[in-house]
């Protein structure tokens, strides 16, 4: 199956006009004759559209800055944003020695009308010193949601009065949910806010061990960051910080002396990758830990970039024995998952991630897109200084850094870097459209109608996005799988995530009450050869 | 005796309520091929809809009008109406919500004439759009439940010939517990106007092809002849009466009202069937009184095990109030009795009947988990009842955790999970005296062990 | 696919089944004003008592002729007459039940002849009483039950006018079970003989006056008029055709047999309802596809959590075929399926469907705890599913227990526990389901620190 | 309210005369006036009547010999019995170091048609051999069930032999369910092989501690005799053995080194307690440890027998320490209990012992009695020349046993033991009769019918019995308390037992379900004031 100008046209025409024209923008039908094919990106939502986007505060405290875990996150705002983000993405975190890891708490001030009318500093304030006394976590955020900016609340003031009150970190985001056009903004909101506060604030100077790493944009859902930690310690690097699954505060302060930043999710922390870059000077490499064939080819790539033998034998001795290890068990879903057909509509970097997995299993994405992500998640960086800025995202405040005076260090000679880039994407990423088939579909901010009617076209076998359009397909008789949270299942990162993944989503297919979407009461009397009598 | 513990920490630890639009959404799901549109940052409808589907397992197609920051500027009302075209469009609805968040009520957006105008505008006077202010800040989604119930029924009913249903307004119980209501109607041979009615739509049955939106719900039309009821039974004790949709029927058409407890456990199931002889003078058929008399047969039985639960219970106040006096009844001691909510009726109605209890109960409102953890270890709590987020209790303070309520993520089934009427009744006891035998069997060893065989161990010379 | 593990031992240890006695008591049991007696040493009648009044918490009266060391040289007809005069005058039943036990069948005791002297010499001739020969070593108590139930029909039935009403046989399921198959026969507007009806004997709810015999039971006027049915529906498939009720009344009055499995699982309870639309050619309504979409919804939506569970299912032949099959529809593979009875029927239909699961299934027959231990813990079973013996998977092998069938004497309600039909099979799932859930969420941490943290953290610096 | 004559006589009319006249003889109204009143018991139950009792196999296995907890019991016979003692008597025993604890299991030959036709000691013989290959068990017993005296298997042989074989002791016990007339006949055989075949084959040749005791006729139900132990060794006993309750072969070969043997269920191990005086020179004493004050009497007579001014001293601190600690909390229970009657049938002492413990909650016991009792537990032991043996007792073996040569000691002079004697119950039991108040009922093999019939007449307050007749006064609406196995409550033995029974009992009195059983839709409609309209 496939779609064809005509197919989404017809799909199109349900919408009013001037939705149509705007929705049509969004979606591609990939087309490599084509190239460069341009796709609409990271603008409005348009209002009453069913979309699975969030918004700001989401991005900022949900996302990137949440699964820190030694740092008490306030929510400043009437009760329910934070409620809502409560534990809800299945970051995991082992509690340090030190018993600080918040993770399970939800903190907010619960704003009332009172605090509405008459302004919520005070509360925010009195909020931050029981915080201090109650857990005396390392530092703290504060993340505003809407109220907050329209009544004018300081949060940058609250914020510095008390880290001087306190002697701790207390860092002000002004994520409030409607900046921005999704929770985008809120990942650069938190990315400088994190830039500004934390890197670079550690004690180290250099490196502690060979090989020191970052891994940025790995979130450690359902476990993915403990499994991809296993792989690179036995191959011998050594991981500073992780921003920010499974990630403090103390780590990601140090995290200026690493030698190589690797990059999981483009979209939601390659703002703080480059800037690391221009301030301390480490080159970024875009990893993709997500299958077995991107692990393998990611782990080769940063073998490369520090080009030590020695590193580079025990990488492919690594591969070579978890291969011999996982490839007889893949084998076995294979046969099963073979042949078939998914969507991979996630988030900002997953709808490319998930593609390889799929592929590994023998199973062909026919649809894919993100919900917040800009046109290079899509085209690849090289279209970043084409990207009109809209008003949205011009709201959001740039960080301008510079290189540290103290800190700075070349990693690699310019020279060095030219060489590598042929060969790894240091620095780079080419965006999921070039690894689409021709004739498949490339959607952005696809919602809940699109949904249906491409399911309807496309029969896809599996439906992976989140849970807010889990039960769409399901009811339409196709297995869905939740890419946001797992399903609570996981990890899928990695080798053995490979396999955690394989099996999870052959049970999907075997699943056997599909069996019975058929109603016996239409159709032929099929019971009653089976009926003793 | 009970007491009432103020909450006296500005900072909310865990909270035990959610934001008043979310309460708004769901009596909408309720009302037949209607939909909802939250005026404000797509984040809210976008986080809510992910709560309600975790719970329901149910696809919950809720429209925002995606304000930004322009539009906190220059208002929203453009967005508002874009919105309304796109959900018109392509959901064909019968009737439409819109719910304001935080953010139209900050900028002081007037939905009620941004969508007269609207429907002006399209042509479209007559369409039914229900406007409900719920600012997150204003109350929890138990009075964003309720206050959103009374304006549907503000804008929907209208004076009506005199008929002999009866009114039957449910608080957000499971839909399988609206079905049991409406089996114990149909077996009184009672003709009934359920609302919201969303048994069937938050708990659709696998069927093709898909419908955007699920078959079932209240009838507008017969939302709009409430006003000509016979009576109105709402479980809506501890709902405030300028946010109780019965109270408005009673004032506005004078429809008696019979406010009563979520008929769960033998005196609030009595009290349901009472009131409904009182209305229609019909008795309580035998099959019914069979129910009746395996519940007390059931209750008489487990309080061998049931009296050493001590319970702490948690959640939105019309649940909170029929379970407490379920377990009272049961004799499994409430302990501690809270909810987010302001609520002060509660802490009053329960105080009714918990007099007579000779223990200490701590009533919390405007609570949070943290409090409740905090009170529950002090009190002894062993069993806690309410929603998914009481895992903690356990998780912290080892007390097993029966799920109830809304909303039950880390378990299946939540939206049928029967506890009403005399068999509802009996399941849920069931639930509560297994979970305390569970705890108390795997805990048995240990403890006996440290009760009366330690001292002998060690007095025993080992031979 | 499936193996077979005989059961090479001598020893039975921790049997899995009962004696014949014991299963032949529960059908008079349900029989409207019946009483029993048991031909033998009195013990047997107060441990069978105790058994069955602590899993249905109701009193059990039995009747013994307390045979003594004289009876076993003299015989005990006199005994047997005695306790036939002292329950007649103190029950006054309509019916009684006279089953043997080992005592009894090896002194060769004649109780046909003896019951039928003792009625002629009493002047009752044509005062029901069924014999039914119940040697304790003769087979296990599901035998026990399924061969009353023939002995009944046998002795009761007449050749009788054709009617329109349909027997339905059912075997020792939980009375919520019997009162949910009631229902769907009304709902589908069948007119039925339902056989043994102890919904509401062994269920009983309070009432005053106290009962000696309590109310409900099938009427013997309707098991007269069995011969006379349309059909009979039996949920009956692993019962031996020598025990068979259905299978008499087939051969000896031509009633036509449906011989079916328990109505659990889709496909089950798809063929009872297709099997009464043959019968009476009524289709099924428009509720009941509801709740089948229901079922289906759930289905679905928990396999992700269900095709983790590794099931050990043991107890009654027809019971544990039932809920296998009901586990396979949802990918909880049946790793070890265990019966104490010799039941040679049961491989057979198993293999019918199990071979389609590319997983090994063990299939014990005859077989005891401690083999279905060793073999769960050798098969890597995750969850039981049984009776309250199974108690020991989980002490001894950490493997949880979700009750079901008899005895369940560890918690409370076994007596309630529905799972049968569309709405019942969802419940067990979600019992299912959530067990599967709590084992998995308690057991995590621990898990995912072994497989993923561990190297991390050996290999990782503290600082 | 009290039972007359003529109430019994309405009661027993609707009996067959014959039968009649036979419940009549086991039936009395308490009248001191007319002492001695004699009673029948001990006689065969009547066929038909809805007794209680069970059979000999349950008497010896299952309440015996069972909670022997480091010896495998195999039941010879079909499965059913075998199935129905597992474990149900709840005597509880904590594992040795060495592991051997088997209460958890039920093994039994499962007798198949074929096995009574061509008999059974062939698989008897192998099950031996498996038991102790999979068990290495320090003894077995073999029980008897029905069809296997029938048949004609030579239990004893096939116990001889094994026993030779595998060098531990393997006894055969012959209590087919028949013999005798109630569980007491299998009381009688089990207690003849313990004293014949494990007192004095162990080791010990003198009592290893000061105050050394066995305690005979405790079971261990829901941990009594942990409660009992804590006590006693406080005091500074040393308890040599249990029989039963937590006992063990290896515990129970030593009795007969002990000074004293305390006789807790004078029923179902008065044998014994005769034997082993007879045989060892050891006295027993008859104690209560159910009930606050029979405890303390208790304690206080065991202190009396070895007349050491330092045990009684301490005994005195104890029971002072005790009460003070339990007095106040009793206290609030009693403010419930107070002025409440009750019914206590069970067993062969229960019936008689817990009155005490009634009493001390100040309720009042208005019907009693006994399963299996034996007119001495009734009337007192000096009744026991005077019973008629019929002819279902003569056939249980009596062992006729004499002095040990090696092992006889006299423990205390005939002269002190008559001094004593008049002050505490040494080798004596005074039965139930004596502590009724005139006017209540003695009731012997009471049945489902009686049970019903003088619930209506008398209207107790509580209803103490077992799991079968449990359920006739619960449905009639009085609470009922299961004393065989406490309702998975215990323990109830010592001071603390008292205050677990209290509180228990009260709840039961308190159960809030007791309001709900007049139906609102009789009486006045007593809701509509509750209505808000």
């Amino acid at each position: 199956m496939s779609v064809t100008e005509k197919d989404l046209e017809r799909i199109l025409e349900a919408y009013p006009a001037k939705v149509k024209r705007n929705r049509k923008k969004h979606i591609l039908i990939k087309d490599s004759s084509q190239e460069p094919q341009e796709i609409e990106a990271n603008t409005r939502t348009i209002p009453g559209i069913i979309t699975n986007r969030g918004c700001a505060y989401a991005g900022c405290k949900g996302v990137v800055l949440g699964p820190l875990k030694d740092i008490v996150h306030i929510t400043h705002g009437p009760v329910g944003c934070g409620y809502y983000s409560w534990l809800t993405r299945r970051n995991k975190a082992k509690t340090p020695p030190d018993g600080k890891n918040y993770l399970a708490y939800c903190v907010t001030t619960d704003m009332q009308e009172k605090d509405i009318v008459f302004g919520g500093e005070k509360k925010l304030a009195q909020v931050i010193d029981e915080v201090v006394e109650i857990f005396k976590p390392n530092a703290i955020t504060i993340s505003a949601t809407c109220p907050v900016g329209l009544i004018g609340d300081d949060i940058q003031a609250v914020a510095k009065a008390a880290q001087e009150k306190h002697g701790i970190p207390v860092m002000g985001f002004n994520c409030e949910g409607y900046r921005g056009v999704s929770q985008s903004a809120g990942h650069h909101i938190a990315n400088n806010g994190l830039l500004e506060w934390v890197v670079g604030k550690g004690e180290m100077t250099a490196a502690p061990a060979k090989y020191s790493i970052n891994i940025l944009g790995e979130y450690n859902i359902g476990g993915d960051s403990w499994e991809i930690h296993r792989i690179l310690e036995e191959i011998g690097y050594h991981v500073i910080a992780v921003a920010s699954g499974d990630g403090s505060y103390e780590d990601l302060k140090n995290a200026h002396v690493a030698d190589l930043n690797l990059v999981q999710c483009h979209r939601s922390i390659n703002y703080i990758a480059e800037m690391l870059e221009i301030k301390y000077g480490t080159p970024w490499l875009k990893v993709n830990f997500i299958g077995v064939e991107a692990t393998c080819q990611s782990l080769r790539d940063m073998a490369q970039y520090f080009g030590d033998e020695e590193l580079i034998k025990k990488t492919e001795e690594v591969i070579a024995k978890e291969l011999a290890r996982i490839e007889p068990i893949l084998e076995q879903y294979r046969k099963i998952c073979k042949g078939k057909t998914a969507f991979c509509f996630v988030g900002g970097s997953r709808g490319h991630h998930y593609q390889k997995l799929f592929e590994d299993l023998g199973i062909e994405t026919v649809l894919a897109g993100y919900e917040f992500a800009h046109r290079d998640d899509y085209e690849g960086r090289q279209v970043i200084p084409h990207i009109k800025v809209d008003a949205d995202s011009k709201n959001i405040p740039e960080l301008h850094v510079e290189p540290d005076p103290k800190f700075f260090k070349l990693r690699i000679s310019p020279e060095k870097a030219e060489e590598l880039k042929k060969k790894i994407p240091l620095s780079y990423y080419a965006g999921m459209n070039v690894d689409m088939k021709d004739g498949h579909v490339i959607i952005d901010d696809m919602n809940h109608f699109e949904t249906e009617e491409f399911i309807r076209i496309l029969k896809p076998d599996i439906f992976a996005s989140g849970i807010k359009d889990k039960y769409i397909p399901h009811k339409m008789g196709i297995p869905s799988k939740q890419l946001h949270n797992y399903d609570y299942s996981g990890p899928y990162a990695g080798f053995n995530g490979a396999v955690k993944f394989a099996q999870d989503v052959t049970a999907m297919f075997t699943n056997p009450a599909w069996n019975f979407i058929a109603p016996p009461w239409k159709g032929k009397p099929l019971l009653e050869g089976q009926l003793q009598k | 005796m009970k007491k009432e513990t103020p909450n006296f920490r500005n900072v909310t630890e865990n909270p035990c309520h959610m934001c008043m639009p979310m309460g708004g959404i769901i009596p909408f799901k309720g009302i037949e091929q209607s939909m909802v549109i939250l005026h404000g940052s797509q984040g809210c409808a976008t986080y809510m809809r992910r709560h309600i589907a975790e719970h329901f397992n149910e696809p919950i197609d809720v429209g925002s009008s995606s304000l930004n920051e322009k539009g906190t500027v220059y208002g929203g009302e453009q967005n508002l109406k874009t919105g309304l075209d796109n959900i018109m469009k392509v959901y064909r609805p019968k009737l439409v919500g819109v719910l304001t968040t935080c953010l139209a009520e900050t900028i002081g957006e007037d939905i009620e004439r941004i969508t007269s105008d609207y429907l002006r505008d399209r042509g479209l006077e007559g369409f039914p759009v229900v406007t409900v202010p719920t600012p997150g800040y204003g109350d929890s989604h138990f009075e964003g439940y309720w206050f959103t119930l009374t304006r549907i029924v503000t804008k929907l009913t209208q004076r009506a010939k005199r008929h002999s249903r009866v009114n039957v307004i449910v608080p957000n119980i499971s839909p399988a517990d609206i079905r049991e209501i409406k089996r114990l109607l149909e077996l009184m041979g009672v003709e009934y106007i359920l609302f919201p009615d969303f048994s069937e739509t938050l708990d659709r049955p696998f069927e093709k092809p898909y419908q955007k939106i699920p078959a079932g719900g209240t009838r507008t039309a017969d939302i709009k002849v409430m006003a000509g009821s016979a009576a109105t039974i709402q479980f809506g004790m501890t709902v405030e009466d300028s946010m109780s949709p019965g109270r408005f029927l009673q004032t506005e058409y004078d429809v008696p009202l019979y406010n009563l407890p979520i008929p769960m456990g033998v005196e609030n199931t009595d009290l349901f069937f009472a009131c409904l002889k009182e209305i229609t003078g019909k008795e309580m058929p035998a099959s019914l009184r069979l129910e009746r008399g395996r519940l007390l047969d059931a209750m008489v039985d487990s309080h061998k095990y049931n009296f050493h639960g001590r319970s702490v219970i948690f959640g939105e106040p019309e649940l909170v109030f029929a379970v407490t006096k379920t377990c009272s009844e049961n004799g499994i001691f409430p302990v501690v009795v809270a909810t987010g909510s302001r609520n002060s009726k509660l802490p009053r109605l329960l105080k009714g009947f918990l007099h007579e209890l000779e223990i200490e109960t701590r009533i919390l409102t405007s609570s949070d988990f943290t409090q409740i953890r905090k009170n529950s270890r002090e009190m002894g709590a062993n069993i806690a009842i309410g929603s998914s987020e009481g895992r903690y209790l356990t998780e912290k303070e080892g007390i097993p955790l029966v799920r109830l309520g809304f909303p039950i993520h880390d378990r299946v089934g939540g939206q049928r999970l029967l506890s009403v009427g005399y068999t509802g009744t009996t399941m849920f006891l069931d639930r509560i005296t297994n979970t305390l035998l569970e705890n108390k069997l795997t805990n048995y060893r240990s403890s006996m062990y440290q009760k009366y065989y330690k001292n002998y161990h060690a007095a025993v010379p080992t031979h």
